[in-house]
């Protein structure tokens, strides 16, 4: 059986703007021929600093762009050669779940409104009873779906952003940096929920953080992106016990609990 | 900090239904009906009879402004609809697809901005005769760019939201998208644009009934009114000053609602630090 | 050289801060975290008597021996600067971006300490570079566009140090930031808190960085401050449940175990006018006593220099 | 830069053609036979008939587009059917009225406007900023003719500082501004409102930003604040409506200089389509059109002067 | 050194008074920087000019025409026969764009017998021969300077051109060589262009101005009545102002709807509310201050009732009727009320506002139209009804064409006096069209200006007899 994902070797370029009428600018490599295969179940983590391009990739495997070399295969398909109308259909089978909890709902729509959306999208009309039921399996009360985004914290926000990516009960779930912006309990929570769903419907994730602490939590494999290159590509635990770059190393000490431990000597002052 | 928001928009709000219930009202009832001439009974001091007195020709005022607020409204709204709605549309579509789409509908845009709009009008009266449904083309035309670069402007900032993605990710074309999330989204700002077009195109078919381009006898309108009254500015002043006061009173209507629907649509002014 | 005591922060009828007192001197570093909406900014921001004019101020609060609880702006004005300054949050928007990053720094020199052209200009590179920014001749010369996140960062830093503040409020300046940029700026912060022997007051709700920073840290929750006390101490071993939560809900970063759950701090932060009259924690707490959805349980005292507020310590006397 | 140069370029050559075109097709598809008007109705047909030949009249329409966009290419922009001389020398003969006019059109709308805008916005929410804003929301409600008509009433008729209207020429420059101070203020007045009301907005916008905030953390006077920190960043939305009304005060002189009978460019044009005057109007539209994509290009220009972030829209 | 300032409505295209029709260029140039060989007086009469004297032969068909000594052109160049002579081949020639080419039409041949004779031979008599000299078509100019004439004008006139503004004023001086020049008060002309109607107002209130001759706003003659500084002279023009019926096509190719129309209208209150009572209504199409002058006002009186009938046996009662107007103020003006008095009779009229162009095509061209309202300002313009179906009326008709050939033919003044009045009654009895009122000519001006005209037979406006006290 083929993988679920399986990337293959998709970089993306960004043409620079021209600043002289003959001189046309090198363009900005924003993925660098990354590679990743990911089976049912599991989850891959992404990891690097801002601009590293893990973005870059999550928006090639939803689909929004296409990459300038490369495929990516989604059951074996090359998700970028579907028709339109194919891909329309397809995309009931892999969602994804934003950073920004406060952009990802449309602020005039009831949230149920929102959640039922990808079954919209292919013409069916969802059922109020699917829509409660999904609210319910994201820890919210059915009677909620009438409200509106602002009626909700971050944490609950985040909660319908998921609710609404799993209505299709899809096969993969693409979490771009999905609990960055959330505070440390509320994360918590939400992480804890994407593991409960995870177990139940066998979905694979990718997963896209800068938080190494959250990767060493949630994730199977890891891959470490700078400047658009791979610099670190493999078993998570692995990598995370025994780093093999600096780049690796030092994101490893920034997400460290340890008090003034390595600059400044305890004081203690009153 | 005083809450401005409401002031405004109550103010403005009682303005334009004030405005519009007259206009609806003089549908049905006028005090006299405005095209009765009493010749003789010219310039007739404000009376219980002739509220406001008669004009040049014995028309009683009140039942003139009553009638031109019914012309005057209807070329705010009609042209500011038709305008608006194409200028949104062409705005949208080309937010949507971008490319060659946007690359045309902005080079029209520019066009529409380029070609000054009087002269538009002007041609458009020497063509067909000035007329008032003349009128409201010109100014129609005038609105189109005005709306399709705010669509537009409003419409790229919402397509970069994460929940316009969320929806193609779902599976949504470029069509549903823009129904269901952009338009309904750049709703507010096309509002509060579309009540400074009202107040704009009252004074865009006063201007042009100035140059006799405007409302045509025996049809009265405010521009109309004010333009034919000015050589009596020293005869009969008052006849300039009604006119000029409903359209200033139209237009301060707009505005203001414009002005309050702006603050309460943008949640960042109901929390200004002073 | 900060006494603030009783600290009461009004929006209307609700209190963004809740009766919170400190004491901070010459060269201590002080942390503060807590959720979003605890009320950190706040604090910060009474500090430099920046509160939005909205805002209602109550207690006592001295600079320099001067009260300035009651102040109007133009006396503020004169400390702003020269003895507190502070380092906001969104490198990216904090600085004016119309005008070159050295501009920037020198208004102040200019202004304040009267520097002509080229002394001012002498000591903003110096300022510079001692913000740990590289080719400071070239940077200066650029706009805040042209820089990276962590450069913008060390200019607002070098900006508030520019008259050689005794005191430096740093709100969140790591948050926006990678985590080996935030590694930087933390390490930058310490030495020159160090060097100068200024005082530094770190608002972060990153514990990591929080710990790697300050000396002494307070925990934050719903406008009051319901623990203290050195940073080792209150990390290792938390007395507030609210603390306690806290920590425990951060993902471990060695455990070798996969797919575990997390254990939750149950409910959300409750929206200021939703928080409950007696302990604040009340209705999230694990434990439930009677009295805590009443009364408001004061700070005990742990140890010199700790304490905590909760009506339910488990060993009061750590 | 230069991309940008030739684009633009291109852009400003490609709408002032399209411009043309639609002039052209418009005004040739508008009733009215310039033979009569000018030799009345009671003219024999013969003597109308020997006036086209001489004006070229009977020569098809694309023939007479042609030679127009030939000899316009070469500089050369026809001669009026009308006044029988070049339409550049009638041009040039107005440009002196109308240039200055919407020159001091635009100062005192920027002066005015901005200045009051940025009073309105320290004064935020306080009584200043409602004078402001309700002195504006009339300025913006008064139409244009009816306030020139009574600017006219009180200081030309009743008071007698200024003239009433009219142009007497650049000989005696003195004569000249006053002659033209009323109908500046007319132009001036209106669109000062608006761009009063704009700025207001635009600075108390600018006022949210974070680094404002900074601003004042570093102590600097509110004043200083305002001028140094506030203004520049709040000045591209300005520009922006400055160059719309660069349109609106070009479009503005046909009324103005009706009203105030000025010899000036839109009298011209207004006449000048009434009396199908075909290459007259074709070049006052070209040129109308030209000013507006100018001014709008000196704002894109002025963008990139004013916010360096914009570099790359300059590509 | 005493400047008089003229306000204009209209403003001239070109300075050359043998080339275009716009009534200013007579207005400011005839007679004043321009002279023919005749002029005509306030009353219309004949006066000598460039010619002192002419001999008319016994069959009225050759003119011989004495040319006045010491007459030079503004640039130095005397008048001579050729001069004369010059002109008039000019104004007859194939490719001329004489407005009034017409005017020229009975000429057969002009001979130069010496330098100061000329000789003129006819095709058939005309008996408004001399009149139409007089005219500024008729202007005699030099060959030298025929071409520069749209431009900088010279003439023979006691004033020469200085300057035009285009769009603001035009500027005459005094010509210190002009053969009368010692009578002559004034030493500066200034023609000041205001179009608009307040403005117009502002700039006399505001003592810009010491004459307007042509004042457009009837509603503010009283007010000037009232100002010691102002005094306002009510005249007379040749403009008959008519509402125009279309002949050649239903309902007005029926006399009964003409005729109901004529019934229905109310002069008095058209002039009282379109001229503010300040003109003279006409019943047919002959200006009242002519010497042929008869009163037809009473022919069809005001009567609504009569009107409805006459619709109704036309056939025409509740059906609509457009009415196309042009873009003068004392059209629309009279048009709204004439729309309200037809109603009142029974019939609905659209009133079309339309633009001068569109008027010229549509209505007069294309004869587009049912009815519209337009002055008729040329002298001797009865001859408009012989102009047959083409012209805009639509009329024809085999009498009247005998009618005004026999007129203009008739070199007898009694007889043509008679057959003139004859016409009029012709033109009335078929109701051609209605006849409203006559143009009046409005005059303000400062109380200390003397000489101008109060009434308006030809379109100009000598200036040398104005004075300023
Ligand atoms: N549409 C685009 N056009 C041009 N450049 C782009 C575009 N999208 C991304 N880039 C550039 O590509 C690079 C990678 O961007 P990407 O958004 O994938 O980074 P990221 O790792 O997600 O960063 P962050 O943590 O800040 O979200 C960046 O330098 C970015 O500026
Ligand atoms: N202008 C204001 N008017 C009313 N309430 C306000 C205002 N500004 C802040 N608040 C409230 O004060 C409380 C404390 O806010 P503060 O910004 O100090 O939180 P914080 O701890 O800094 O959070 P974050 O981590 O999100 O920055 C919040 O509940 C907030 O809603
Ligand atoms: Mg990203
Ligand atoms: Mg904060």
């Amino acid at each position: 059986m083929s993988a679920l994902l399986d990337i293959q070797n998709v970089t993306r370029r960004y043409p620079r703007p021209r600043q002289r009428l003959l001189h046309r600018p090198e363009p900005l490599v924003a993925l660098d021929n990354a590679s990743l295969t990911l089976n049912a179940g599991e989850t891959y983590g992404i990891v690097g600093e801002s601009g590293s391009g893990k973005t870059t990739l999550a928006r090639l495997v939803m689909g929004f762009e296409a990459p300038d070399n490369g495929r990516v295969l989604l059951g074996g398909e090359d998700l970028h050669a579907l028709p339109e109308h194919i891909l329309r259909q397809r995309r009931q089978t892999f969602q994804m779940v934003f950073q920004d909890p406060f952009g990802s709902l449309d602020p005039r729509r009831p949230v149920g409104w929102s959640v039922g959306q990808p079954l919209r999208a292919t013409g069916q009309q969802p059922a109020p009873a699917q829509i409660a039921q999904t609210f319910e399996r994201v820890g919210l009360s059915a009677s909620d779906a009438e409200r509106y985004p602002h009626e909700f914290s971050g944490g609950q926000r985040q909660r319908i952003a998921i609710a609404r990516a799993i209505i299709t009960k899809p096969r993969l779930l693409v979490a771009d940096e999905a609990v960055s912006a959330l505070d440390v309990s509320v994360r918590a929570q939400i992480l804890n929920l994407l593991l409960d769903l995870q177990d139940e419907f066998g979905l694979a994730m990718l997963f896209v953080t800068h938080d190494l602490a959250v990767v060493a939590n949630l994730c199977d494999h890891l891959l470490v992106l700078r400047n658009g290159r791979t610099v670190e590509q493999g078993p998570a635990q692995a990598i995370l016990t025994n780093p093999q770059t600096d780049y690796t190393t030092m994101l490893l000490d920034a997400a460290r609990v340890t008090p003034a431990g390595h600059s400044a000597p305890a004081r203690t002052t009153t | 900090m005083i809450r401005r928001a409401p002031v405004n928009l109550w103010i403005g709000g009682a303005l334009v239904a004030m405005m519009t219930a007259i206009a609806l009202l003089s549908l049905v009832w006028t005090p006299y009906d405005h095209t009765l001439l009493d010749i003789p009974a010219k310039f007739a001091a404000p009376s219980a009879e002739h509220w406001l007195g008669t004009d040049q020709l014995g028309r009683d005022v009140v039942s003139l402004l009553m009638a031109a607020s019914v012309n005057s409204l209807t070329v705010a709204f009609v042209a500011v609809g038709l305008g608006g709605a194409i200028g949104t549309l062409l705005g949208l579509a080309a937010s949507a697809w971008g490319g060659w789409v946007e690359a045309i509908v902005m080079r029209l845009v520019d066009l529409g901005f380029a070609f000054p709009a009087l002269l538009f009008a002007i041609m458009l009266a020497a063509a067909f005769g000035p007329s008032l449904s003349n009128a409201i083309l010109a100014i129609a035309f005038i609105n189109i760019p005005v709306f399709a670069r705010v669509a537009r402007g409003a419409a790229n900032q919402i397509w970069t939201r994460d929940f316009v993605l969320a929806g193609q990710a779902a599976g949504m074309g470029r069509a549903a998208l823009t129904r269901d999330h952009i338009l309904p989204n750049i709703a507010a700002p096309i509002i509060v644009q579309a009540t400074i077009e009202f107040a704009v195109a009252i004074l865009a078919e006063a201007a042009l009934s100035y140059l006799g381009l405007g409302a045509q006898p025996p049809m009265p309108s405010w521009g109309r009114m004010l333009s034919e009254a000015q050589t009596l500015m020293y005869l009969a002043p008052e006849l300039a000053i009604y006119p000029g006061l409903c359209i200033i009173l139209a237009v301060l209507g707009f505005g203001l609602l414009g002005d309050g629907l702006r603050d309460v649509t943008d949640p960042r002014l109901a929390r200004t630090r002073a | 050289m900060i006494r603030a005591s009783g600290i009461t922060v009004r929006f209307g009828s609700h209190a963004a801060l809740r009766d919170v007192s400190l004491q901070l001197d010459p060269g201590q570093r002080l942390g503060i975290v807590g959720e979003s909406g605890s009320g950190k900014s706040m604090l910060g921001l009474t500090l430099m008597g920046m509160l939005p004019s909205s805002a209602k101020l109550d207690g006592q609060l001295h600079v320099d021996g001067q009260d300035m609880s009651t102040a109007a702006d133009r006396q503020w004005r004169s400390l702003r600067a020269r003895r507190v300054a502070m380092v906001f949050q969104e490198p990216a928007s904090a600085l004016n971006p119309l005008r070159r990053v050295g501009d920037t720094v020198m208004e102040p020199l200019r202004l304040h300490l009267r520097l002509d052209r080229k002394a001012a200009q002498q000591r903003m590179l110096e300022l510079l570079d001692e913000t740990g920014i590289q080719e400071p001749a070239l940077k200066a010369r650029q706009y805040p566009h042209e820089l990276s996140g962590g450069q913008r960062q060390r200019v607002l830093i070098a900006l508030a140090l520019a008259c050689d503040p005794a005191l430096l409020i740093a709100d969140e300046p790591t948050t926006a930031l990678d985590a080996h940029v935030g590694l930087r700026i933390t390490e930058l912060l310490v030495r020159l808190a160090r060097d100068r022997g200024m005082a530094l007051v770190f608002i972060s709700h990153d514990l990591a960085a929080v710990a790697r920073t300050v000396d002494d840290v307070a925990v934050m929750y719903g406008g009051e401050v319901v623990e203290r006390g050195p940073v080792a101490e209150v990390l290792r071993a938390p007395q507030h449940p609210y603390t306690q939560g806290l920590l425990a809900a951060r993902p471990p970063l060695d455990a070798g175990q996969l797919r575990r759950r997390l254990p939750v701090v149950p409910g959300n932060v409750p929206a200021m006018a939703d928080l409950p009259l007696g302990c604040r924690f009340a209705g999230r707490c694990h434990v439930e006593l009677p009295r805590c959805a009443a009364t408001r349980p004061s700070e005990t005292s742990l140890s010199p220099g700790r304490s905590a507020a909760c009506h339910h310590l488990p060993d009061p006397s750590i | 830069m230069q991309v940008f140069l030739l684009r633009r370029s291109l852009g400003f050559l490609a709408t002032l053609f399209a411009v043309s075109v639609i002039v052209f097709l418009v005004m040739n598809v508008l009733p009215g036979d310039p033979a009569v008007t000018i030799l009345g109705i009671d003219s024999t047909e013969d003597a109308r008939a020997a006036l086209r030949a001489e004006l070229g009249l009977d020569r098809p329409l694309w023939q007479r587009y042609g030679a127009w966009v030939w000899d316009a290419v070469r500089g050369d922009f026809g001669t009026s059917y009308f006044f029988r001389v070049p339409v550049s020398e009638l041009i040039a003969e107005r440009l002196p009225l109308t240039l200055p006019l919407a020159a001091f059109g635009m100062l005192a709308t920027v002066t005015l406007g901005v200045t009051l805008g940025i009073i309105a916005a320290a004064q935020h929410g306080r009584p200043g900023d409602w004078a402001i804003m309700l002195l504006s929301q009339l300025g913006i409600a008064i139409p244009a003719f009816w306030l020139s008509i009574l600017l006219v009433l009180l200081f030309a008729v009743k008071l007698r500082w200024l003239p009433p209207g009219g142009f007497p020429g650049w000989d005696d420059p003195v004569l000249a501004l006053r002659s033209l101070i009323l109908p500046t203020a007319a132009l001036a007045l209106v669109q000062s409102a608006v761009l009063a009301r704009v700025t207001r907005s635009s600075a108390l916008e600018v006022m949210r930003l974070d680094f404002v905030r900074t601003a004042r953390a570093t102590g600097l006077a509110p004043r200083r604040i305002l001028g140094r920190h506030i203004l520049p960043n709040a000045l591209v939305p300005i520009v922006t409506i400055v160059g719309m009304q660069v349109a609106g005060v070009v479009t503005g002189t046909i009324v103005i200089e009706n009203v105030f009978y000025l010899p000036g460019l839109g009298r011209l044009v207004f006449q000048s389509i009434a009396n199908r005057d075909l290459f007259t109007v074709q070049a006052l539209v070209v040129l109308f059109a030209a000013i507006v994509v100018t001014a709008n290009f000196l704002v894109d220009i002025a963008y990139v002067l004013i916010d360096p972030r914009l570099k790359g829209r300059l590509a | 050194q005493s400047t008089l300032r003229i306000g204009l409505q209209q403003e001239p295209t070109v300075l050359d008074p043998t080339s275009d029709a716009t009534a200013s260029i007579d207005g400011m140039l005839a007679q004043n920087v321009f002279e023919s060989l005749t002029v005509v007086d306030e009353t219309g009469a004949v006066h000598p000019q460039l010619a002192t004297t002419w001999e008319i032969s016994d069959d009225g068909l050759t003119y011989t025409f004495k040319l006045v000594e010491g007459a030079t052109f503004h640039d130095g160049t005397s008048l001579d026969a050729e001069d004369v002579k010059f002109s008039f081949d000019r104004a007859m020639a194939e490719d001329s764009t004489n407005p009034s080419k017409g005017i020229f039409e009975p000429i057969e041949s002009v001979t130069v017998i010496d330098p100061a004779t000329v000789e003129i031979k006819l095709t058939r008599k005309d008996a408004f021969f001399l009149f139409n000299l007089a005219q500024g078509d008729a202007s005699i100019i030099a060959p030298e300077s025929v071409d520069a004439n749209a431009t900088t004008p010279i003439g023979t006139g006691p004033f020469k051109f200085d300057g035009w503004t285009r769009g603001d004023r035009l500027t005459l001086i005094k010509y210190e060589d002009h053969r009368a020049a010692s009578d002559v008060a004034i030493d500066k002309v200034e023609f000041r262009f205001i179009a608009d109607p307040a403005a117009a107002t502002a700039a006399l209130m505001a003592e810009e101005l010491d004459a307007f001759p042509g004042f457009p706003a009837p509603e503010l003659l009283e007010q000037f009545e009232a100002d010691p500084r102002f005094k306002v002279v009510v005249g007379s023009t040749e403009g008959e102002v008519i509402l125009a019926l279309n002949n050649a096509r239903a309902p007005f190719d029926k006399i009964e709807a003409r005729q109901a129309v004529s019934h229905a209208i109310n002069r008095d209150e058209i002039i009282d509310g379109a001229m503010y009572g300040k003109a003279v209504p006409i019943g047919s199409f002959y200006p009242p201050h002519g010497p042929a002058y008869v009163d037809l006002t009473g022919l069809y009186p005001h009567d609504s009732e009569k009107a409805k009938e006459l619709f109704t046996s036309a056939g025409v009662a509740g059906s609509e009727i457009t009415l196309r107007v042009p873009p003068f103020p004392y059209a629309t003006r009279s048009g709204e009320i004439v729309q309200a008095e037809l109603a009142k009779a029974g019939v609905t009229v659209k009133v079309e506002n339309v633009e001068w162009g569109f008027w010229i095509d549509e209505v007069y061209k294309k004869k587009n139209y049912d009815m519209t309202i337009i002055a008729h300002t040329s002298p001797n313009d009865l001859s408009n009804f012989a102009r047959g179906k083409d012209y805009f009326y639509g009329f024809q008709s085999d009498d009247f064409d005998a009618l005004w050939n026999a007129i203009k033919t008739e070199t007898d003044t009694d007889t043509r006096m008679g057959l003139l009045k004859d016409a009029q009654n012709f033109v009335a009895d078929n109701a051609i069209h209605a006849f409203l009122f006559q143009l009046p000519k409005l005059g303000i001006y400062r109380a200390n200006v003397d000489g101008f005209w109060a009434a308006s037979p030809v379109l100009y406006q000598p200036l040398s007899a104005v004075t300023i006290k």
